[in-house]
């Protein structure tokens, strides 16, 4: 961005210390009156050296580094970490645990899509949203709190499968959360699709074509926002989810109120998802049965190679590449996030609007700095 | 039958309104004078800068107003005066007799300012920017 | 198209600039490059074989080889082929082409790199830090041989 | 339309009751797997110090205690420092003895006014001293690291 | 305390009454107990989420912990806050911002580190990028330890500052 | 039974002015008591409960704390402009309380209200001195030197400007059907039918360009907390904001009584029920009380259950849907006049 300025206009800073997103991030944007000229995203303001930091820590311990990658998805980076060494050290997950891994993730999208959604409803001046959808996603934390025992960074994974077992009455538990967060769900798309303020700030705002998109590398619901159904989940399938049926959620529009929608429709899958998995879950041993993996994981040399494993994360697509050199530490570790290139869409996204649409385009993205950060 | 005060003299009517203005006008120094002397005070190097989101500013907030904020305050003006005018003629309109011709002279009013405010929607110099 | 064909295609397009091929499975393969061609690789990647989303870009450090890798891994919208690009550079003068011009988010990937381990990229439109503080340029904290790491300045009651 | 918002908000008012948990007074109901304070089982531990080697925050140390709260004997056990740990539960799992354990303790007895309290020695993890009380006693309860 | 008093700077117009002796005299007598009333049933925290911690300090606000039960509510402004709550890692790059913020903040003025993070670094203490030992550069009242502690540890927390309003030994004041 | 005389004395009613002003004042907290009570209960939150029963010292202690805060200048600052600022909003707020009228007493048919003084022109001094506020709002951000406070500066400004004008004109309908510009007597004109029936556009006008004038959430763009901070008060602290803050909750109350006295009939009761000189004394203010908080009850909730506009569609419904219904309902007002009703 160019420093100069004209003639009214002048350069705001919406950053570090802003309510528009749950984490330091700076917009630098150049106004003239109202409207954006010109933006620039300033990141690292929580830059944590996390790659360097696995470099120094052993597998196992590299998981509870992961966990706080990014905090709303604490499981799915988990499940790119764990994929990682396991593909490496070619070990089996039995099916349970792969069961337990995929209920517990989507339980983990749909609380993060529930947050996404609720602040971003905030950032349009509809802070009593913000209250409902937390308090729906409280009912979630709680269940995931029964089986992980944290709220937030849940240390669940392990090599091989996970922690603990899905705890007794999960299942009615399960059922009783869902039958509410239905009509939960309902009501807020009733809502969204009903205001008509909420409607004259969303809709046609902040178009993101599908080109544009993909030329960025936006994956996950904003990319499905814009009519392209990208899915790691189907196209390159990992644990049981091509046992699983479920369906790609697509909306054509590409704008605000189409990634809600997105997000509001992927929930109701997420939720369809864990039915199905609750259903057919097998019976079995959490760890791969004959070998050395368990709660109380062994000390592991992972053999030396290369891999790019890569799960959907609520926000998109996760990769994790890991070179490993044969001794206990990984020697490479790159995290690869998905709001990494979302948030390079701000810049040619925000061209020409309205500092309030800054916000809401910037929400709609729900993106999460510390996974930008790392 | 409304009268609390004898409004034939004007001056009546208006000496509360200047016994709250000085009232008005003196407490909020008062306030803070208290304020001042109750209030215990941080030490910080950048105490007295600017607030922007914990970044430097850069350039002042000052700046020049566009030109299109004048236009519009030009046209807002206009209007009010405009509105202005009704209120002697909401007066007169009921009870002295002349509504019919106060109707056909506020209709030839009120033709001229929408004229005026078709054309400035035409111009397009009601849109904010 | 495969991951075989895809791969014979991309030698055969550059016989000179890539070499090492392998294939790793159906949906892997992996390429290395010589680092003045990658812009015209990556441009044919993205134009004829459809590789089109870059996931990430990225640099390894390796002091025993007085290396550091740069490494490409793209992806793709279409099919579910990854494709694991490297280009080797010397240790003390890491210099390489941008892929900017053909892939748009190639620029924060290659800030990163160029702050964390120094590596120059070749008309990069905007080549400045991204994530650390401005002094901090040059002290390259992801190689191997980073000095101030780990920092044990930090209180620990234990 | 936003007749019908407020027609929401009216229902919220009267079928909507408040789901607020009262923190303070009424304890929330924790899972059976919260992982909260460690607690350490004196007479099982070995003072291996596996707990020590696998904390990824380095928040464990193998430092020498007396056995129990009478006797003089001095064995090896760990301390944790609080103030770094992470409530993973990794080293509960690693321990071979089963020594560690969760416990649910993770207001009253952890929050410090000094960064220094959180250092937690085997006497305070073990719970011979207990925390509350030592908390209102004084420093040199909690000060007291016997090395 | 941790913030250098030797830069300050003195504004024309502006005295210092921190030697004044009505504040002499409210420190000793029973109004500064009313102070401290008012003062600790209102604590305003400002909105600064840093990281994992920054989620569990949003859900603190909203309906299943309620923070305006004890009069606590965020405001975005620095120049409207009580309360800083340092909620994660302190960057190289992040502390000069959140320094300026603190400063500019109006005392009498608070900090709770909420977090591993906050009080010493937490899993990143020995990472090239944060800044190691908050606590020295910013006098900290009540440390919440937990990665990331629950919502209830943060009402906990701010009880506990409560308490040592009340009993006049709170760090944050430079009365 | 008559009022003694000294009550009429213009003196007299000065102090009863500061009396009111005091009132106002512990309204205004009670204002903001109610609405932190309410936006809790749509939320499904307690609100404020654990300072005093119910949290109803809340905001005696919040009043507290903000009176012994800092006073901080910024350095760049206007240092006149910055100090003028809140005595710019109050005196505003507390010149429309003059004429305002926060009740009356029937005694033998004859109606006394309860008001500092009694003006002529009352509603045209009333919308003239409401404006002084948006000026102090100007003030405010505007020697702030901080750029959030200036934009919110301008969206405040073009708030007022796009809204200043259909209020007015719905004001003038009101004022065509009473014959007066008295507040009181306009009141008194809607004794057998509120005009909200007799004009339901012009209400709608009113209502809406009123809101926008207080600033209340669909119109709250000055303040908008999520990208601007705090808008047109961040850079002020402790009992300068709270002054602000204060100002901004008296504008509500004075706002709701204006929506009463001019569309919502005032205090006017059936004869029967005022009769009695007790009664007289006690129910109308009581009604109008009663009918101000309902009122201040609806704006609340609104500004929990929508979200907020954009700047320039507030500004383009102001100009392109409020100022033509306006001008209808000046016109359907001329009608029923030249037809006599």
């Amino acid at each position: 961005m160019d420093e100069k300025v004209g003639p009214s206009e002048m350069i705001v800073h919406l950053g570090p210390q802003h309510p528009m997103m749950p984490g330091p991030f700076r917009l630098n944007a150049k106004l003239r009156g109202e409207t954006v000229v010109d933006s620039e995203v300033e990141m690292g303001w929580i830059h944590k050296g996390i790659e360097k930091i696995l470099e120094n820590k052993t597998y196992l311990q590299g998981i509870t580094i992961v966990d706080r990658i990014c905090y709303l998805a604490a499981l799915t980076n988990e499940e790119a970490y764990v994929g990682c060494v396991e593909k490496l050290a070619d070990i089996e997950v039995p099916p349970r645990a792969q069961y337990i891994r995929v209920i517990m993730e989507e339980f983990s999208r749909i609380q993060s899509h529930l947050l996404g959604m609720g602040e971003y409803a905030s950032f349009v001046g509809f802070v009593s949203m913000f209250m409902y959808t937390i308090r729906d996603r409280e009912d979630v934390m709680t269940l995931m709190d029964s089986v992980t025992g944290a709220r937030v960074t849940h240390s669940f994974l392990r090599f091989g499968g996970v922690k603990d077992d899905l705890p007794e009455g999960f299942k009615d538990d399960v059922q009783r959360v869902f039958v509410n967060l239905r009509k939960a769900i309902d009501s807020y798309e009733e809502l969204f699709s009903s205001d008509e303020i909420y409607r004259s700030r969303t809709v046609g705002i902040g178009v993101l074509t599908a080109e544009v998109a993909k030329d960025i590398g936006v994956s996950g619901p904003p990319l499905r926002a814009t009519g392209v159904a990208f899915d790691i989940r189907r196209d390159e399938p990992y644990l049981v989810y091509p046992d699983l049926d479920f369906k790609v959620c697509v909306q054509k529009a590409g704008d605000v109120y189409a990634r809600v929608q997105v997000r509001l429709d992927e929930m109701r899958e997420s939720m369809y998802i864990i039915e199905q998995c609750l259903d057919q879950i097998p019976k079995g041993p959490l760890f791969p049965e004959g070998t050395a993996y368990g709660r109380r994981t062994p000390v592991m040399r992972v053999p030396a190679g290369e891999v790019f494993h890569r799960v959907e994360d609520p926000r998109g697509e996760m990769g994790f590449y890991m070179v490993s050199d044969g001794s206990d530490k990984p020697y490479r570790v790159k995290i690869r996030g998905p709001v990494y290139p979302t948030l390079q869409t701000l810049p040619p996204l925000l061209k020409g609007v309205k500092i309030a649409d800054i916000v809401a385009i910037a929400g709609s993205m729900d993106t999460c700095t510390s996974e930008v950060d790392r | 039958m409304s009268g609390i005060i004898d409004i034939s003299n004007i001056i009546y009517s208006y000496i509360p309104v200047a016994i709250i203005l000085v009232v008005a006008i003196l407490m909020p120094p008062m306030t803070m004078f208290l304020v001042k002397t109750l209030s215990p005070r941080s030490r910080g190097v950048s105490k007295y800068e600017t607030y922007e989101a914990g970044s430097v500013p850069i350039g002042d907030a000052r700046i020049q107003f566009n030109v299109e904020y004048y236009l519009y305050a030009i046209a807002f003006v206009l209007f009010d005066i405009e509105v202005l005018f009704l209120y002697p003629w909401a007066m007169i309109f009921q009870g002295h007799g002349i509504t019919e011709i106060a109707t056909v002279e506020m209709l030839v009013f009120i033709f001229v300012v929408l004229f005026g405010y078709v054309y400035l929607l035409k111009k397009e110099a009601l849109k904010w920017q | 198209m495969d991951a075989n064909t895809m791969i014979d295609s991309l030698s055969t397009q550059f016989p000179d600039a890539v070499y090492d091929t392998k294939v790793g499975s159906n949906i892997r393969i992996f390429a290395k490059v010589k680092p003045e061609s990658v812009k015209d690789v990556c441009t044919y990647l993205k134009k004829n074989l459809s590789f089109g989303h870059l996931c990430c870009e990225f640099g390894v450090d390796y002091p025993g080889r007085n290396e550091i890798e740069v490494v490409y891994v793209i992806g793709s919208y279409e099919h579910s082929v990854i494709l694991t690009l490297k280009a080797i550079l010397p240790r003390d003068n890491p210099e390489i082409e941008s892929v900017v011009d053909v892939y748009w988010n190639a620029n924060w990937y290659e800030r990163e790199t160029y702050e964390l381990f120094g590596v120059k990229y070749l008309n990069h439109p905007d080549l400045k830090p991204l994530v650390l503080p401005e002094d901090m340029l040059g002290e390259w904290p992801l190689r191997k041989d980073y000095k101030g790491f780990p920092n044990k300045t930090a209180r620990n009651l234990v | 339309m936003v007749i019908k918002n407020i027609i929401r908000a009216v229902k919220n008012i009267y079928f909507g009751p408040p789901v607020t948990r009262m923190c303070p007074e009424v304890p929330t109901r924790l899972s059976d797997r919260f992982r909260g304070l460690q607690k350490l089982d004196k007479s099982k531990c070995i003072g291996c110090g596996i707990c020590a080697n696998t904390c990824p925050n380095n928040a464990i140390k193998i430092v020498r205690a007396r056995v129990g709260p009478t006797s003089d004997k001095m064995r090896w056990f760990p301390s944790i420092d609080i103030g770094h740990c992470l409530f993973c539960g990794l080293c509960i799992d690693q321990c071979p003895q089963e020594a560690l354990s969760n416990t649910k303790v993770y207001l009253t007895g952890i929050i410090r006014y000094d960064h220094c309290d959180l250092l937690f020695t085997p006497d305070m993890l073990a719970r011979e001293v207990d925390i509350n009380a030592e908390k209102e006693a004084g420093k040199e309860v909690s000060r007291w690291t016997p090395q | 305390m941790a913030v250098e008093q030797t830069d300050y700077e003195e504004i024309p117009g502006v005295t210092l009454t921190d030697r004044n002796v009505i504040s002499d005299f409210v420190k000793k007598t029973k109004a500064q107990d009313i102070l401290n009333w008012g003062r600790k049933n209102s604590l305003w925290f400002m909105v600064n989420a840093m990281g994992c911690c920054g989620v569990e300090l949003l859900s603190t606000g909203m309906a299943h912990y309620d923070t305006d039960r004890f009069g606590i509510i965020p405001r975005n402004s620095p120049r409207h806050a009580d309360v800083l709550i340092i909620s994660g890692y302190v960057t190289k790059k992040y502390l000069p911002a959140l320094k300026r913020i603190w400063e500019q903040m109006p005392s009498p003025k608070w900090v709770i580190a909420f977090g591993d993070c906050a009080i010493s670094g937490g899993p990143f203490y020995e990472s090239y990028s944060t800044h190691q030992n908050v606590d020295e550069v910013f006098p900290v009242d009540v440390f919440v330890p937990g990665c990331p502690p629950r919502c209830e540890a943060l009402i906990q927390g701010f009880f506990e500052l409560q308490k040592k309003i009340e009993a006049k030994q709170d760090r944050g004041t430079e009365y | 039974m008559e009022l003694p005389e000294i009550l009429f004395n213009p003196l007299a009613r000065g102090i009863l002015g500061l009396c009111l002003m005091g009132a106002i004042f512990l309204g205004a907290m009670a204002a903001v008591w109610f609405e932190r009570k309410l936006s809790a209960d749509i939320q499904q939150r307690y609100g404020p409960m654990r300072t005093g029963p119910h949290g109803l010292l809340q905001l005696v202690a919040d009043a507290i704390k903000l009176f012994t805060k800092e006073d901080i200048i910024p350095k760049n600052a206007d240092r006149l402009l910055f100090v003028a600022a809140p005595i710019m909003m109050m005196g505003s707020v507390f010149l429309v309380l003059v004429a305002l009228p926060f009740g009356a007493i029937i005694i033998n048919g004859d109606t006394y209200p309860i008001a500092a003084t009694d003006m002529d022109i009352s509603i045209l001094y009333i919308e003239a001195v409401s404006a002084i506020s948006i000026i102090g709002i100007f003030m405010v951000a505007y020697s702030s030197n901080n750029k959030y406070s200036l934009l919110g500066a301008f969206r405040n400004f073009a708030r007022m400007i796009g809204y200043e004008v259909p209020l007015g004109i719905s004001i003038v309908s009101v004022a065509i059907m009473a014959g007066s510009l008295n507040v009181v007597e306009i009141a008194q004109a809607q004794s057998p039918l509120w005009f909200i029936f007799k004009q339901p556009i012009g209400f709608i006008v009113f209502f809406i360009a009123l809101m926008a004038d207080m600033g209340r959430l669909p119109f709250d763009q000055n303040e908008s907390e999520e990208e601007l901070i705090a808008g047109w008060i961040t850079e002020y602290t402790g009992m300068r904001f709270g002054l602000g803050f204060f100002a901004e909750y008296i504008h509500l109350i004075l706002g709701s009584m204006l929506v009463v006295l001019l569309f919502l009939g005032g205090w006017n009761l059936p004869a029967l029920l005022t009769s009695n000189n007790i009664l007289g004394i006690i129910l109308p203010t009581v009604f109008f009380l009663l009918k101000v908080v309902l009122v201040m009850l609806f704006v609340i909730m609104l500004r929990w259950s929508v979200p907020r506009f954009r700047i320039d569609q507030v500004v383009d419904i102001s100009w392109k849907k409020l100022l033509p219904l306006a001008i209808l309902n000046l016109g359907w007002v001329i009608a029923l006049g030249l037809l006599g009703v």
